[in-house]
């Protein structure tokens, strides 16, 4: 493959990612929400393979494999887990933003994002192409920090902050890659992060005796689902 | 030397999983921490520092980490010997689930552990990682208590702090490249970077200092990032608000005054002080404000730490590091002497509300005593520690800017004023309250010992001490 | 200090001999104007005999500040008298004359009047001194600002020195002039006359300084009445001496030149007492509240007299 | 090395007090408070020797002290000297005062715990004084803050205590903020912390510091418009604590500025004008609150806000003069202002503790509600009669001898070039010369109405006199302002030997004894020619068979006048609120009327600020006690985004 037709389709991609977070800004079906976040992190790691086509650097390539097993299975499967012990299905409330605005918030995001990082461009010695790609990974940040206070629903701000996580990663691919032990330990502390967000979330919906219940050991967590 | 380290924790983490009692549990955390409070002063007393721990030089405890850790030490170690009786108050109360117990030591002592590999680290990735380590095992720490506000208060901890800290990450992501670019040699290593400092594009630098600093504001509570504090420090059992705000605050501060030893140097250095700066003012001055409010004690404390932190990054901006080190030391015994003593309070009214604390003295001497000394300490006063950083900061503060010295002065009194209100009320409200709550020994040593520490610290400046604060500004390379 | 002995005991004894006569004078006046045939001159003395021949009569009220007040009254009149020289100066005068001095001397007198005031618990006694208090307060500024005036404009603040200057006549100091209206109005203060307070008159409405010694009897009364009318006599000195010094210091020698400026002091005293007996009966008396503006003109003259010594 | 160890051993013998104190807060037996106040008399006595040695003999003391690291530099000079004087002085007849009076302090802690904390309060405003070092000033000081608060806080049951202990901090505090701020310019400009560095300051940042210290300063020491914490402070406290407090604190204040401005470079004319508007401000405002006040202590309190103002004219009029080159003027002023100082320490704090034996005596504050104590309490009246003639003035007592000086310098304003400037001077002396006349109307009216006729209540009329060491730690005070008035001439005299000028003082021995003399010669003829025959009669009351207290002139009706005339100054607010029974307003059914009295500063000045901080603060707490988390992650975003923006702009 040329290195035009990999920057062709890394650009797809983009595309299909700023599609995607789009969709989680209006989706209201928790499954969904969560199968769409797995897309996203899927299109997030052809991205990193297609840099790793691109460069042929293994670093892509590992973070394309750890991505595809954390992002695509890991957390999917926690968070549908946690999704069926607390019995919820749908985060219909927004805060603040609706939809509709949502989307014109991004956009003016995307905005300030271009217009902050123009001063740094040339000192970090992007072409148009990376500078693009970085804009666009710090603005998956911000939206996904938009969802985060604009939905209600612990799963769904879970998932904001996971499209969050997604942007840095796509900003660090385009800005240079990191050394693959730092990658490693983000995951894992991603990893915590959401299981312990996924604790919470079910304390705040239940009982303080059963939240302790689950609380400990851990391990109580992974195995018993709640009858009731 | 690592070898020794890693396996007493292992051995620690072994010894409360297997323990039954909640003694042993205890007593192995006491030990933990005495090893933690030890190991700096070793480190120091032998003049081994910088001690490298691999020769990626990712962990390397250098001077100011060393000070860092005994902080962390010694607050973890009082605060473990106050855990023991606390924290059999709280089971007698049922306020803790037993079962809850060995899950709060395994935090515990991973909280320690997480905050000493995060004061050793030298590569700044390394750091975040830790910071953010932190961060989940203290919400874990906040959430063994049978309290549902404490979920919130987790959940409010973490996503603040976790989204912010996640745009330091760009920041850290950015000063990698721009080291890249500058130098040619891509880390993260923070010797590497001082050294290689002047090479990088100074915008840049900037840049990623202020993403970076996003995020370590919001570790230590820097408005408008400081939201999580004081919901989390005040529904946490006491003695975790003691960690919390002795010592996990710090490491914000720490890692924005690492990164602004590398700023400051720059062409850029005067922005980054200008941006450091008007956080401070404005954190300082919403604390302030809002300690005015006189519901609850232990807000009320919370709050004050908001205003410390504050204070702390004026004292980064105005240059004057040497002090702010020591402010740092000073304010973590300040704050768990004046937490240690609000638990107390807790256990004997069952509530923080400061309209129904009446009658404490009669009733808990001890606590009246230790939350007195404390206001009267933290305000500032002389004769105690927090002065003498107060004024030559305030000094330094006002050669680079007259006009906030003053702004800071006025909310300085304000949050003083609000200190003295709570002597007030502690000394002047008499009630019928109910009989005194046993407190256990081990819950009075640690606040007897901190009032000691305080009077002596406050007569009596350690010479030496003075010489291991100006070794940790030289470090920084922020000296005069 | 002999020298001053000797002018103490002259100034002393002069001013015991014609202080009563001047209060008569002015009486004397007023009934005059009046169209009264009026008491004699020496009714004063007869008077002031009989108040030491009646018994005293204390209140069972007051304390001991009942019994010393007509004491401390006389005696800082009378060293006040040392401070005032009438007829001549003596060539040692020093530790005397000071003009601040001698408004404190006088004031202590007053104070002690006005303590006395309340001393019985009468409410006369006390609406007195009430009046009595803010009167002078009311007054202090103005005489303060008019010494300083005369002080300004002599370039001293002792009055021997003052008077002495004058002495030479008042050919340099126009601007001194303007001073005498404001003099005056001291004048009537201090000694409670008329448009300030009403002298005659025991009605409660208008009483000022009899009020306030009304329950004062016998030889303690006396005492009062000397003291006032030595300090009506003092003031009368120092306008006299200032405005009019003929006659005043003479460097004759010593029974003769005495006994000159005795007889010149006595008529131009009798002139001034008959001038004030003039002014008190051709104006009205003032309403307290009123005051301040009679004041505020007073104190306004002597301000327009420093203005004219510092800026021309 | 005596008069360096008389200090040193003071300063132990205040420390070892103050613990012992603390250590036996429970102790009961009086006997242990008496060797308290022992240790605490003769440190003052050690102070006093050091002190005077320091005056008589000239050498100036230097030690130091090693505080928290520091190196404070402590030093004795004759300023200093003549403060420490004056501490020594009045801490010595306040201790004596407190023998006897200290056991009538509540409970047992409170009496023990009181002593502890005047020993530090003695002990740290000698160590202000002494202290030649920024830092260790700023210690001194605010030890001195927080130990007077304490002390302020001693009744803290009472709700207006601890109003009055809040106001007190915040006041306090607020200076101290000031002086901060000087001390931390000075030490940017000048790079140590001696004192003496002040001289190298560049203008500008002298007319800063200048500006703060005369604000810090003038906070602590109750000049108006910063006096608010006087009238509140020294009525909450017990009697001997406001004199300490009135008679010794307000005068470190007065050391402070006076200290800082001798050292001041590029002196401006304006500070002078400054000073002298806010001492004759203070002066005039304080003496008319004075009068309207009917709580003697207050009154009192007011009196040392009306004294403080004399003695800032007194450093004014010496910046004046001086920056018009009249070395000679100028020093009278400086010496009338600190002449003064010592004055009203000795009569302000004497009138305290004979209000404190009233207060005592009478179980009320309340004015209107004594009388009659003449009788019943004959020292405490020949006492407070002494300190009454003293403060207003009048011959032959210390407090008329400064005040003289301070019209001789008015007096002799003519020598000014400037015409315009002379003309200022005459205004502030008609208005200074009115301010003394008011107090002495103000002083008839305390003194008359307290011990004076009939007793207007059931405690005045049971009223003891007090006790032996009560009336003797008021004697030595009494004693010595008749002594500094009598003897100011030969005083002076001396002291212009050394200070190289001569005073023109009225040599007040000689007059008295000729007064003495005359009032000798007066009352043997008085007796000879005069009617022996005294009756005791009932007062005349036209005619009433029996009079009583009712009938007596109240202290609201002596001081009508005065107010009447000066009514501008105090304004009143008129409250009226009517109910009716029906829509017509016609059948009346309740009403409610009340005149206030605005208290100028509090409603324009202070309470604003207090409403501001108050909104803001509630606003704020209304802001972050949310429950939910959503609006505090709006916060971080919103900072994010600014940021951005920030950064977008900033780097080009």
């Amino acid at each position: 493959m040329t290195i035009q037709l990999i920057d062709e389709l890394i650009k797809v991609c983009m595309v299909l990612l700023v599609v995607l977070t789009a969709l989680v800004i209006s989706r209201r079906n928790l499954i969904s929400l969560i199968n769409t976040y797995a897309l996203h992190s899927l299109v997030l790691s052809a991205i990193a393979f297609l840099f790793f086509l691109g460069e042929g650097a293994n670093v892509f390539l590992y973070a394309s494999i750890l991505t595809i097993i954390t992002k695509l299975w890991l957390i999917p499967a926690l968070l549908k887990r946690t999704q069926k012990i607390m019995k919820i299905y749908t985060d219909l409330e927004y805060h603040y933003l609706h939809p509709t605005s949502s989307i014109f918030l991004s956009l003016f995001i995307v905005i300030i994002v271009f217009l902050a990082f123009s001063g740094i461009k040339d000192d970090l010695g992007l072409d148009p192409f990376n500078y693009f790609g970085v804009v666009m990974g710090f603005s998956l940040v911000l939206i996904g920090f938009m969802i985060i206070f604009s939905r209600i629903k612990i799963i769904t701000k879970t998932i904001g902050y996971l499209v969050m996580e997604n942007g840095v990663v796509l900003l660090s691919f385009f800005v240079g890659e990191m050394p693959f032990l730092i990658e490693v330990m983000v995951l894992m502390d991603l990893l915590a992060l959401v299981a312990i967000t996924s604790i919470l979330g079910f304390g705040m919906n239940s009982s303080i005796e059963e939240f302790h219940k689950r609380l400990n050991p851990f391990r109580n967590w992974f195995k018993k689902v709640d009858e009731k | 030397m690592l070898i020794v380290i890693l396996s007493v924790l292992i051995a620690v983490m072994l010894a409360i999983i297997l323990s039954r009692s909640l003694n042993m549990m205890n007593y192995v955390t006491v030990f933990h921490s005495v090893f933690v409070a030890l190991f700096p002063v070793y480190l120091l007393v032998k003049g081994v520092l910088p001690a490298v721990f691999h020769k990626s030089r990712y962990l390397v405890v250098d001077t100011l980490g060393a000070y860092e850790i005994l902080i962390t030490g010694v607050i973890f170690f009082f605060a473990a010997i106050y855990a023991k009786g606390y924290v059999a108050c709280l089971i007698k109360e049922g306020e803790l689930s037993k079962a809850n117990v060995k899950l709060f030591y395994l935090g515990y002592n991973s909280l320690l552990l997480a905050m000493v590999l995060a004061f050793s680290s030298n590569n700044l990735s390394v750091l975040w990682i830790f910071a953010e380590i932190t961060t989940i095992v203290s919400a874990v720490l906040i959430v063994t208590l049978n309290a549902k506000e404490n979920i919130v208060a987790a959940m409010k901890y973490v996503f603040i702090t976790s989204t912010a800290m996640l745009f330091s990450f760009i920041g850290l992501i950015l000063l990698f490249a721009a080291s890249k670019n500058g130098s040619g040699a891509a880390t993260l290593n923070w010797d590497a970077l001082l050294q290689a400092s002047h090479q990088i594009q100074p915008q840049l630098l900037f840049f990623s200092f202020v993403f970076i600093f996003i995020g370590f504001a919001a570790k230590s509570g820097i408005v408008p990032f400081h939201t999580w504090l004081p919901p989390s420090h005040s529904k946490a059992a006491s003695d975790v608000s003691v960690l919390l705000s002795g010592s996990v605050l710090n490491i914000g501060i720490y890692a924005i005054l690492r990164v602004y030893a590398l700023v400051a140097k720059s062409s850029m250095g005067h922005e980054a002080s200008m941006m450091v700066l008007v956080f401070g003012i404005i954190t300082v001055g919403i604390a302030s404000l809002s300690m005015l409010q006189k519901t609850n004690l232990k807000k009320l404390i919370a709050y004050s730490s908001v205003e410390s932190m504050g204070f702390m990054l004026i004292g980064i901006a105005a240059g004057n590091i040497f002090w702010v080190l020591y402010f740092v030391a000073a304010h973590a015994m300040v704050k768990a002497l004046l937490f240690f003593s609000a638990g107390i309070i807790h256990r004997q009214y069952g509530s923080m509300s400061m309209a129904e604390i009446k009658g404490v003295f009669r009733l808990q001497p001890l606590a009246a005593l230790g939350l007195i000394i404390g206001s009267v300490a933290i305000i500032g006063t002389p004769l105690f520690p927090m002065f003498m950083p107060k004024f030559y900061i305030i000094a330094s503060l006002a050669k680079a800017s007259l006009f906030s010295a003053i702004i800071l002065l006025l909310f300085l009194l304000i949050a003083a004023g609000s200190f003295v209100w709570l002597i007030l009320q502690l000394v002047t409200m008499q009630g019928a309250a109910p009989e005194p709550y046993e407190i256990y020994p081990s819950m009075k040593i640690p606040i007897l010992a901190l009032i000691l520490l305080l009077l002596v610290f406050g007569a009596y400046f350690p010479l030496p001490l003075s010489g291991i604060l100006a070794e940790m500004v030289s470090l920084l390379g922020l000296g005069g | 200090m002999s020298g001053f002995i000797a002018f103490a005991i002259i100034n002393v004894v002069v001013v015991m001999a014609l202080a009563p006569l001047y209060i008569s004078l002015v009486k004397k006046m007023k009934a005059f104007l009046q169209g009264r045939k009026g008491p004699g001159l020496l009714q004063a003395y007869y008077s002031l005999w009989k108040l030491f021949k009646k018994e005293v009569v204390y209140s069972s009220n007051s304390s001991f500040i009942m019994r010393v007040a007509p004491y401390i009254s006389i005696i800082s009149a009378l060293v006040a008298a040392l401070f005032v020289p009438l007829l001549f100066i003596p060539d040692d005068y020093s530790g005397f004359g000071n003009i601040i001095l001698l408004l404190y001397i006088l004031a202590v007198g007053k104070f002690f009047m006005a303590l006395g005031g309340l001393d019985a618990g009468s409410a006369f006694g006390g609406m007195g001194s009430s009046r009595e208090m803010s009167i002078s307060s009311m007054v202090e500024p103005v005489v303060i600002v008019l010494f300083a005036a005369i002080a300004f404009v002599f370039r001293s603040t002792n009055l021997f020195e003052i008077l002495r200057e004058a002495s030479h006549g008042l050919g340099g100091y126009a601007s001194l002039w303007l001073l005498l209206i404001p003099l005056v109005i001291v004048l009537l203060t201090e000694t409670a006359r008329i448009p300030i307070d009403n002298p005659e008159t025991h009605l409660e409405l208008t009483m000022v300084h009899e009020a306030m010694i009304l329950e004062q009897s016998g030889r303690n009364l006396a005492l009062l009445e000397i003291a006032s009318a030595i300090k009506q006599l003092l003031l009368m000195g120092i306008i006299i001496n200032l405005f009019m010094p003929m006659g005043f210091n003479l460097q004759v020698l010593f029974p003769a030149g005495i006994l000159i400026a005795f007889g010149a002091f006595a008529i131009k005293g009798a002139f001034l007492a008959a001038s004030i007996g003039v002014i008190e009966s051709s104006v009205a008396k003032l309403r307290l509240f009123r005051l301040p503006n009679l004041f505020a003109l007073s104190f306004f003259l002597s301000v327009v007299t420093i203005m004219m010594e510092v800026l021309l | 090395m005596m008069p360096t160890l008389f200090f040193q051993s003071g300063v132990g013998l205040l420390l070892i007090a103050s613990f012992l104190a603390l250590v036996f807060l429970h102790v009961k037996q009086s006997r242990i408070r008496k060797c308290f106040l022992a240790l605490i008399i003769l440190a003052c006595v050690l102070f006093l020797a050091s002190s005077l040695s320091v005056l008589l003999g000239g050498d100036a003391l230097a030690f130091y002290l090693m505080l928290s690291g520091l190196r404070v530099s402590l030093s004795i000079d004759v300023l200093a000297a003549f403060f420490i004087g004056i501490i020594g002085l009045v801490g010595l007849s306040v201790a004596i005062y407190s023998l006897s009076y200290v056991e009538h302090v509540g409970s047992e802690r409170k009496k023990n715990f009181m002593l502890s904390m005047m020993a530090v309060f003695i002990l740290s405003m000698v160590l202000v004084v002494a202290s030649h070092h920024l830092l260790g000033f700023l210690v001194f000081w605010e030890l001195m803050s927080i130990s007077s608060l304490f002390l302020v806080l001693i009744d803290f049951e009472k709700e207006e205590t601890r109003k009055a202990g809040i106001f007190y901090f915040v006041m306090t505090q607020l200076s101290t903020v000031f002086l901060i701020f000087a001390f931390a310019l000075i030490y940017n400009h000048a790079g140590t912390l001696e004192i003496i560095t002040i001289r190298g300051l560049p203008p500008f940042i002298a007319s800063l510091v200048f500006v703060s210290l005369a604000l810090g300063f003038g906070i602590k020491a109750g000049a108006i418009p910063f006096h608010k914490w006087l009238p509140y402070a020294h009525p909450a406290s017990p009697s001997p604590i406001s004199a300490l407090m009135s008679g010794v604190m307000i005068k470190v204040a007065i050391y402070g500025i006076v200290r800082f401005i001798l050292l001041l470079p590029d002196k401006k004319l304006w500070w002078g004008i400054l000073i002298l508007i806010l001492g004759t401000s203070s002066a005039l405002l304080g003496v008319i609150y004075a009068l309207k006040e009917h709580d003697l202590k207050r009154l009192l309190a007011y009196h040392s806000i009306e004294n403080i103002g004399i003695i800032l004219i007194g450093i004014g009029l010496y910046m004046l003069f001086s920056w018009y080159s009249q070395p000679a003027i100028a020093l009278l002023a400086l010496f009338a202002a600190l002449f003064h100082t010592l004055n009203h320490a000795l009569f302000k704090s004497l009138l305290f503790l004979s209000a404190g034996s009233v207060v005592h005596a009478t179980h009320t504050k309340n004015i209107e509600k004594m009388g009659g104590l003449m009788k019943t309490m004959p020292y405490t009246a020949a006492l407070f009669l002494i300190g009454a003639i003293s403060i207003s003035a009048l011959p032959p007592l210390n407090g008329f001898v400064s005040e003289l000086m301070l019209f001789q310098v008015f007096f002799s304003s003519g020598v000014i070039a400037s015409p315009m400037m002379t003309l200022v001077l005459f205004f502030a002396l008609s208005l200074f010369a009115l301010t003394s006349a008011l107090a002495a109307a103000c002083f008839v009216k305390a003194f008359g109405i307290v011990f004076l006729a009939l007793p207007r209540s059931k405690e005045a009329e049971m009223a003891k006199e007090s006790g032996p060491a009560m009336i003797l730690g008021q004697a030595i005070l009494a004693v010595l302002c008749i002594g500094l008035g009598v003897f100011s001439f030969q005083i002076f005299q001396q002291v212009g030997q050394k200070a190289g000028i001569s005073f023109d003082l009225p040599n007040l021995l000689l007059i008295s004894a000729t007064a003495v003399f005359i009032g000798a010669v007066i009352f043997i003829a008085v007796r000879g020619i005069s009617n022996r025959n005294v009756r005791i009669s009932e007062t005349w009351g036209c005619g009433i068979a029996s009079q009583n207290s009712r009938m007596e002139y109240t202290a609201s009706g002596f001081s009508d006048p005065i107010l009447t005339i000066f009514s501008s100054i105090y304004r009143t607010k008129k409250i009226n609120r009517r109910s009716f029974h029906d829509h017509d307003s016609a059948v009346f059914k309740e009403g409610h009327a009340e005149v206030l009295l605005l208290r100028f500063f509090e409603e324009y000045l202070y309470l604003p600020v207090v409403r501001l901080i108050r909104f803001l603060s509630s606003f704020l707490y209304k802001v972050q006690n949310k429950v939910e988390l959503d609006p505090y992650l709006l916060s971080s975003f919103v900072a994010i985004l600014a940021l951005l923006l920030y950064l977008g702009v900033a780097i080009r």
